[in-house]
């Protein structure tokens, strides 16, 4: 079939795991009460630290952890802002945004001596993994196998982050402080080292989300690469309802919906409206939701100051 | 207005240097062509023995503010570039009839105005014949920013060139939805070469960029723009369309360095060598990529020397 | 006595603010300094673009303009307990439809531009009571679908410009209407200067409803509603009708932000014109400084603005690069509401577990 | 011997108010010590302060005759000491297990053993008899539940000081019953409890010693044996309780009649089955009933805040039903909710906006739409100095009213509207007894003007004080209805508990 070969499920793979794996790090600030709009930038953070480890350590390696670094670093500075100093989260994040694209602009200029775009074709990407059972499947080894290892390393973090909160005692803590803050802190949980517990994590997320953006996907820098993904991200997330399984899914929809309106290009319909498709889907999504995302809580803990 | 009470050197000619100011209507970054155009100004500049500031606007309504500030701070000449530009231009040259501007790339109709204008759409119907003769699979792509007038100027002549040359030649167009999204542009990219394409060219701004890694790891050809892209990747990057917004900038500059600055409309076409195309209009550091071949260039010449000629005209498709 | 207080509390309430400014300009001052600038001079040129002369602050206060409206539009929301993240989309499609109405409503440039004021507004506010009708017919979340709606929004203001009401004249490059007719133009408030009637619609929209919310019962009924939805129902408010009318004046205002950037500055939509610059951010950041307090919303959308006027005085004349602006806002806005607002998103959060719909 | 644990001096300034003024306590092992004083005394402070949630100005803690400090619950917990907050601290979306577990989960291979956690938690609530489901949704289980997942969350901690702050404020009487068992048991196991409360029979019931605390300061500190009620009352107040004033005899004509009302009638149950009921002028009306059965629901249905599914209620000549909360109050309906944070006022309003609800509308304080402030602001004046609200000012945030204020000032709202009919919902709840006169007093006073009241109240004592008919509710039904001389507690406990007496119901369901 024209419009739904198998190069468009292997693309939506590729062009979501961005998304899935900031997505994801979003539920973790969400779950422990920080609503994180500060991920486009972390991402962009993320991207522009990989390609600088990648251009002074020539590894892949080092170049992804230095991108988590970077992003980590970001992070913690929301953190600071958001858990230390109380800041409106959102205003926090608004500024994260703001400041990572100016930052990295600026490192651009600082570090590389460009405008707008860095791009060395010495440098190497992330190496294409080919999974050997699966590669030789005839569809599934096309679509499963050969991606980047960061494409396999956001389904697994889906599935991790899903053992991590249902199933672990600290996951399970995590859980406890989103649901009620004032509860946790009267047990004596740690609420502020677990908040900062996911802001790193989130960062480290994003950072990755960044690697896959800037070494995966291309191998390259460019001025405000994310191009709203970040966006997307929180919109996934919230659509998955900081659930991780339901964020896959989430993510999911909206990468074969981007993918899907991609294909429409090619009929008479015009672009801005095939462009429309996957906003229009996730909305129409949201009216099928059961359980729209309210906590609700003991009324004994409404009036409770 | 402006000059009165923003003007604070108005004293312009205190060391005797001409001022000069180019207000781009973008950062420079994501087109390259407001690169090129500072780097051609740049050089006259110095050449030339003028001092020229170049302000970067950040969005569109700071173009129009730019461009007063520059009037009230005494530029003697104040470029700027692109449709973008083009309103705030009109208000603030119409307002200010005693000082000279120039805007390239585009057509201002004022007495104190001069206008470079390029025909990139001839350019961009050579670019498209050259793929025409070139494609073994009959089928070309085209990475597209965005689904924007302003694009048309190179998806609707380089189909018709296409088409002439190539008429079983099958067109897949593809929008990126942004200017700066090399990923998503490498997909687009994949994704026509799965779809049968040899050929795909880049129209996407850095998107380019995207598109060059594509070809690259998939081993299918492409094209670039404003500049002889052919030097990064020779194997995959086989043809570039040109467009000399240095060379305009640095004739506008050198002109009015020395003294013979006109206003009026400056043509910049294939005849003006203005527009081009590598190993067509112009010479390439890189030797021809046999895909493309001798025989498919000396085609493309021919039809070049129809366009200059004035025997074939190419028509604008922004203009009715 | 009492007035002692309020002053010294007034005093205690802007040293956050200040350390914030501090800190913003202490990280600008090293980034300045490492691209071996002067670090005094970029200021004060900074200082200049935004304020340096009459001129400069009708500039920084033309720039303010559609912030201040968007942050009001916002402020309604907030203080009526719901996140509207949809600005920038009702902001668009007001600016689109009244560009269209002052283009083909037919009489004279007065009529013209009324039709074009009512259209931006009723388009804004209308995108804007979808979403909350669809928030309180079906309960799906207005913090996301607002922020859906927005690209639909955004595309479909570009479809319209760049097909059926496309300026074809000229060079016809970009995606935008025609230019309206200077009759149907809002006049600038001096002769050569940006600053224009739009501010002034702005402003006294700031007064109004500061008016409204704190001394009228429409303006009660909202902020209760906004406080505790179920106190608010209890005492006989009529909640989604309250919720409707707020988000219909909150996108209204938000279109309205759109409709005079067009009817004052542009004269035209241009796509993206709008949208790059990020005045639904910069809105939403001065409501959220502000606390949703409509004067305040005023004063945080001018200084915002200031940063963005001086950052370009910046660019013009000073060696500094464009992208240190965007470090010193950064820095400064994630320090600014440190501690003062910190309250908000918990509020909302707990209205939101009670509830869910609002 | 020695203490188990031993205040000393303890003193608590905010700011320039003093909160807790050199208050000491005493505690042995096997002990309850009931904590007793008017709303904002400073029990709860005192026993913020023992949990580690506030730092004392100064004074001294001794546990076991050591010295100690805490900077956290977790010191607190870790040194035995368990509190079971005034407002539940619980995890509705977990289950009960995990509310109960949380903070020291049993783990496997470094995952959270659910199972075992489990059986621990069974384990521990057949040893102290105190029954709880381990895999229900703490969200879903009944007020009385909740608060023994509190208890047992305490002792599963390890506590041996177990702090209850105003644990029966919210129980059913069934359910306090089996509290103060319970409280008994622990006292027996070696355990120290410290009870605060409103309730002094509840005191009289199992407390050995009985601190009284009034303005910060403790005004007397006795053994059960050597005191009564009264006693209590006047060292709590600082005056003697008046006798209620007589109610006289009126025979009004009816003013809300309800007919036939359904609520729910799709679901398995029922929520109000064919309920009428009719209220008459110069009358209270009680309703009794474990909470749970309708009650709320007829309230919500009367004041418009519910759909009704089918029947009709009438307030005077006007239809009720149908119609909207501000036409049934425009009608001559106030209504004193009976959550008092949920529905009663905002949190982050000030004293004055949580006034003005439902005033700003009346044509006396509205002007074209402008509210009239500085009237309105007199008669909240009026209202602060009759029912003596403890408030700084008319701009503090009602959020910070101690509980037993916020009722006050709610019900001296409801009650300025002078309408023909009231619904008072539990209008006394965790408030001291001397804020109770006064409520009690203002609703006796109504019905002598010859207003029409319905009391829905969970204190059988309050509905038999008040009451001039009671009507029993069961399972969205009117059981019976009996007249005030006809009443006694034990009548009224068969009735609720669905006529059968043996059958000690426990069914209740979480309310809003
Ligand atoms: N965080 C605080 N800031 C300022 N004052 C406070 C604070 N907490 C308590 N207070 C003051 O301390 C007083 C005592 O409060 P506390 O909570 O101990 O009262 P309480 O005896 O528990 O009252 P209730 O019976 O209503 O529960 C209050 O009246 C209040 O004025
Ligand atoms: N920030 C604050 N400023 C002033 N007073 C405060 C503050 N925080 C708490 N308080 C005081 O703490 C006191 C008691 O708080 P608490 O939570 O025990 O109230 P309340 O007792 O809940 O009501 P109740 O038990 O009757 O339902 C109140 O009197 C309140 O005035
Ligand atoms: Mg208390
Ligand atoms: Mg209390």
């Amino acid at each position: 079939m024209e419009l739904l070969d198998l190069s468009f499920f292997t693309s939506a793979i590729r062009m979501i795991s961005p998304i899935l794996l900031a997505a994801l790090g979003g539920a973790l600030c969400a779950r422990v009460g920080i609503f994180n709009v500060g991920l486009e930038g972390l991402i962009l953070a993320g991207a522009f630290s990989a390609i600088v480890g990648n251009y002074y350590s020539g590894s892949v390696l080092v170049a992804v952890l230095v991108g988590a670094l970077g992003s980590v670093l970001v992070s913690l500075l929301f953190g600071l802002a958001a858990i230390r100093l109380k800041a409106n989260p959102i205003v926090a994040g608004i500024a994260i945004n703001f400041l990572v694209l100016g930052l990295t602009t600026f490192g651009l200029r600082a570090i590389f001596d460009v405008k707008g775009a860095f791009y060395d074709k010495n440098m190497e990407g992330l190496p294409k993994l080919d999974i050997p059972v699966i590669e030789g499947i005839p569809v599934v080894g096309k679509l499963l196998s050969g991606h980047s290892p960061l494409v396999y390393i956001a389904f697994l973090a889906g599935i991790l982050l899903y053992i991590f909160f249902y199933r672990t005692v600290t996951g399970f803590r995590v859980l406890a402080v989103g649901k009620n803050e004032a509860a946790a802190r009267s047990l004596g949980l740690k609420v502020t080292v677990l908040q900062y517990g996911a802001i790193v994590a989130c960062g480290i997320l994003c950072g990755l989300a960044g690697a896959q953006l800037s070494l995966g996907q291309v191998t390259m820098f460019t001025e405000g690469m994310t191009a709203g993904r970040g966006f997307i991200a929180l919109v996934a997330m919230m659509l998955g309802q900081s659930h991780p399984i339901g964020i896959v899914g989430s993510s999911l929809l909206f990468g074969l919906m981007d993918a899907l309106s991609i294909r429409l290009q090619g009929f008479s319909m015009p672009t801005q409206f095939t462009a429309m498709l996957p906003y229009i889907i996730t909305i129409i999504a949201m009216f099928f939701l059961k359980d729209r995302g309210a906590d609700s809580q003991l009324s004994g803990q409404q009036s409770s100051r | 207005g402006a000059e009165e009470s923003a003007g604070k050197n108005e004293s312009s000619t205190k060391e005797g240097k001409k001022k000069i100011a180019l207000v781009l209507p973008e950062k420079i970054g994501v087109n390259p062509f407001f690169q090129q155009m500072d780097d051609g100004a740049k050089q006259a500049a110095e050449e030339f023995g003028v001092e020229l500031k170049t302000i970067e606007s950040t969005d569109h309504s700071a173009i129009e503010e730019n461009l007063r500030v520059a009037v009230a701070e005494g530029y003697d000449l104040i470029i700027t570039s692109s449709f973008e530009a083009e309103d705030a231009l009109k208000k603030v040259a119409a307002e200010n009839p005693d000082r000279q501007f120039a805007i390239i790339d585009t057509v201002v109709d004022l007495p104190n105005v001069q206008s470079v204008n390029f025909r990139e759409h001839e350019a961009a119907y050579l670019l498209g014949a050259a793929a025409g003769l070139s494609t073994k699979t009959d089928k070309v792509g085209m990475v597209v920013a965005m689904d924007i007038p302003l694009m048309k100027k190179w998806t609707v002549p380089f189909e018709q060139g296409l088409k002439e040359t190539n008429p079983d030649a099958e067109f897949l167009v593809n929008y990126v939805g942004s200017f700066s999204d090399p990923a998503k542009a490498k997909e687009l990219a994949l994704l026509q070469a799965s779809k049968g394409a040899d050929i795909v060219a880049g129209a996407s701004a850095v998107g380019d960029l995207g598109v060059f890694e594509a070809a690259k790891e998939q081993g299918f050809f492409t094209l670039g723009q404003d500049v002889d892209r052919t030097e990064v990747d020779p194997e995959h990057i086989v043809l570039s369309q040109l467009k000399g917004t240095d060379a305009a900038a640095y004739e506008t500059v050198k002109a009015f360095a020395n003294g013979d600055f006109k206003t009026g409309i400056v043509e910049y076409g294939l005849k003006e060598k203005g527009v081009g195309l590598t190993y067509v209009t112009h010479e390439s550091k890189t030797p021809l990529n046999s895909f493309v071949g001798q025989e498919a260039i000396d085609q493309v010449k021919a039809l070049h020397e129809e366009i200059v000629s004035g025997k074939k005209e190419i028509k604008n498709p922004l203009s009715n | 006595m009492n007035l002692q207080r309020k002053l010294q509390q007034l005093l205690r309430s802007l040293v956050q603010p200040l350390t914030a400014v501090l800190i913003g300009l202490l990280t600008g001052a090293v980034a300045i300094s490492i691209v071996g600038a002067s670090v005094l001079e970029t200021y004060k040129v900074m200082w200049d673009g935004a304020f340096g002369n009459f001129y400069f602050v009708t500039a920084t206060l033309a720039r303010a303009t559609p912030i201040i409206l968007i942050g009001l539009g916002l402020a309604i929301a907030f203080r009526a307990g719901v996140f509207n993240m949809g600005a920038e989309g009702q902001m668009v499609l007001g600016a689109v439809s009244a560009a269209l109405a002052a283009l083909y409503v037919p009489g004279s440039g007065i009529i013209k531009m009324l039709s074009a004021l009512v259209a931006g507004f009723l388009a804004g506010g209308l995108w804007s009571l979808l979403a909350g009708w669809m928030e309180t017919r079906f309960k799906v979340q207005l913090l996301i679908s607002t922020l859906l709606l927005n690209y639909v929004a955004v595309l479909f203001a570009g479809y319209l410009v760049s097909s059926p009401f496309q300026d074809k004249s000229g060079s016809a490059a970009l995606a935008q209407t025609h230019m309206i007719d200077q009759a149907a133009w809002l006049p600038k408030l001096f002769q050569g200067m940006s600053v224009h009637m739009g501010f002034v619609i702005a402003i006294v929209l700031a007064i109004i409803l500061y008016i409204i919310l704190r001394f009228t019962s429409a303006g009660y009924e909202v902020r209760m509603l906004g406080y505790n939805p179920f106190f608010a129902e209890y005492g006989g408010i009529n909640k989604i009708k309250v919720l409707l009318f707020s988000m219909f004046f909150s996108g209204g205002i938000a279109g309205l932000a759109g409709t005079v950037e067009v009817l004052g500055s542009q004269y035209r939509y241009v796509e993206g014109s709008l949208t790059v610059p990020g005045y639904a951010w910069t809105g939403l950041m001065a409501a959220l400084l502000a606390n949703s307090n409509p004067l305040g919303t005023a004063v945080a959308a001018i200084m915002l603005a200031a940063l963005q006027t001086g950052a370009m005085g910046m660019e013009r004349n000073t060696e500094v690069p464009l992208e240190i602006a965007s470090v010193i806002q950064g820095v400064l806005i994630l320090f600014v509401t440190a501690k003062i607002t910190m309250n908000w998103w918990k509020v909302k959060k707990k209205a939101g577990d009670i509830h869910g719909a609002a | 011997m020695t203490y188990r644990l031993e205040m000393k001096e303890m003193t608590k300034k905010y700011g320039e108010f003093l909160a807790n003024d050199e208050v000491s306590i005493q505690l042995k092992k096997g002990e309850v010590l009931a904590i007793v004083g008017e709303n904002g005394a400073g029990k709860t402070t005192l026993m913020r302060m023992l949990y580690g949630l506030e730092q004392p100005t100064s004074g001294e803690i001794k546990l076991n005759g050591k010295t100690v400090k805490f900077s956290g619950p977790l010191d607190a917990i870790e040194n035995g000491i368990g509190m079971v907050h005034q407002h539940f601290m619980l995890f509705s979306d977990f289950s009960v297990t995990e509310n109960i577990v949380i903070g020291h989960e049993p783990k496997r291979n470094g995952f959270f053993d659910r199972k075992e956690a489990a059986e621990k938690v069974k384990a521990l609530s057949e040893q102290y008899k105190i029954h709880v489901n381990p895999l229900k949704k703490a969200g879903d289980c009944s007020i009385g539940e909740q608060q023994r997942i509190e208890i047992l969350k305490v002792l599963y901690q390890g506590a041996d000081i177990i702090i209850l702050d105003e644990p029966t404020a919210v129980l059913t009487p069934i359910e306090v019953e089996e509290l103060l068992k319970t409280i008994q048991f622990l006292a027996e196991q070696g355990k120290s409890i410290i009870l605060i409360t409103h309730k002094l029979p509840e005191v009289m019931k199992v407390s050995g010693q009985i601190t009284v605390l009034r303005n910060g300061k403790v005004t007397g500190n006795v053994l059960k044996q050597n005191t009564d009620i009264e006693q209590l009352a006047t060292l709590m107040v600082g005056r003697e309780l008046q006798k209620l004033t007589d109610r006289n005899q009126l025979e009004g004509e009816p003013l809300l009649v309800i007919d036939n009302l359904n609520i729910g009638v799709k679901e398995a149950k029922p929520i109000l089955d064919h309920l009428s009921l009719t209220v008459n002028r110069g009358e209270i009306v009680g309703i009794a009933g474990v909470s749970g059965n309708g009650q709320s629901e007829l309230i919500q249905a009367i004041s418009g805040l519910r759909k009704i599914d089918s029947g009709s209620i009438r307030l005077g000549e006007t239809i009720l039903n149908g119609k909207s909360v501000a036409y049934i109050r425009n009608a001559g309906l106030a209504h004193i909710p009976e959550d008092r944070y949920l529905w009663g006022a905002a949190k982050e309003a000030s004293v004055e906006e949580t006034g003005l609800m439902g005033y700003y509308r009346k044509k006396k304080f509205n002007q074209s739409s402008f509210i009239r402030l500085n009237g309105f602001r007199k008669l909240v004046r009026g209202w602060i100095e009759r029912f003596e609200i403890k408030t700084t000012s008319l701009d503090e945030k009602s959020g910070n009213l101690s509980g037993g204020n916020l009722q006050k000032l709610i019900v001296a709202r409801e009650l300025g509207f002078e309408t023909d009919f009231l619904i008072a919902a539990e209008p006394t709840r965790g408030v001291d007894i001397g804020a109770m006169e006064y409520i009690h007093e203002a609703i006796i006073a109504k019905r002598n003007n010859g207003d029409g009241i319905l009391l829905v109240s969970s204190e059988l004592t309050e509905i038999l004080t008040l009451s001039d008919r009671i009507a029993v509710m069961y399972e969205g039904k009117i059981v019976d209805i009996l007249d005030r001389n006809d009443a006694t507690e034990e009548r009224l406990s068969v009735l609720m508990a669905g006529g059968n007496e043996n059958e000690s119901s426990t069914k209740t369901t979480t309310t809003a």
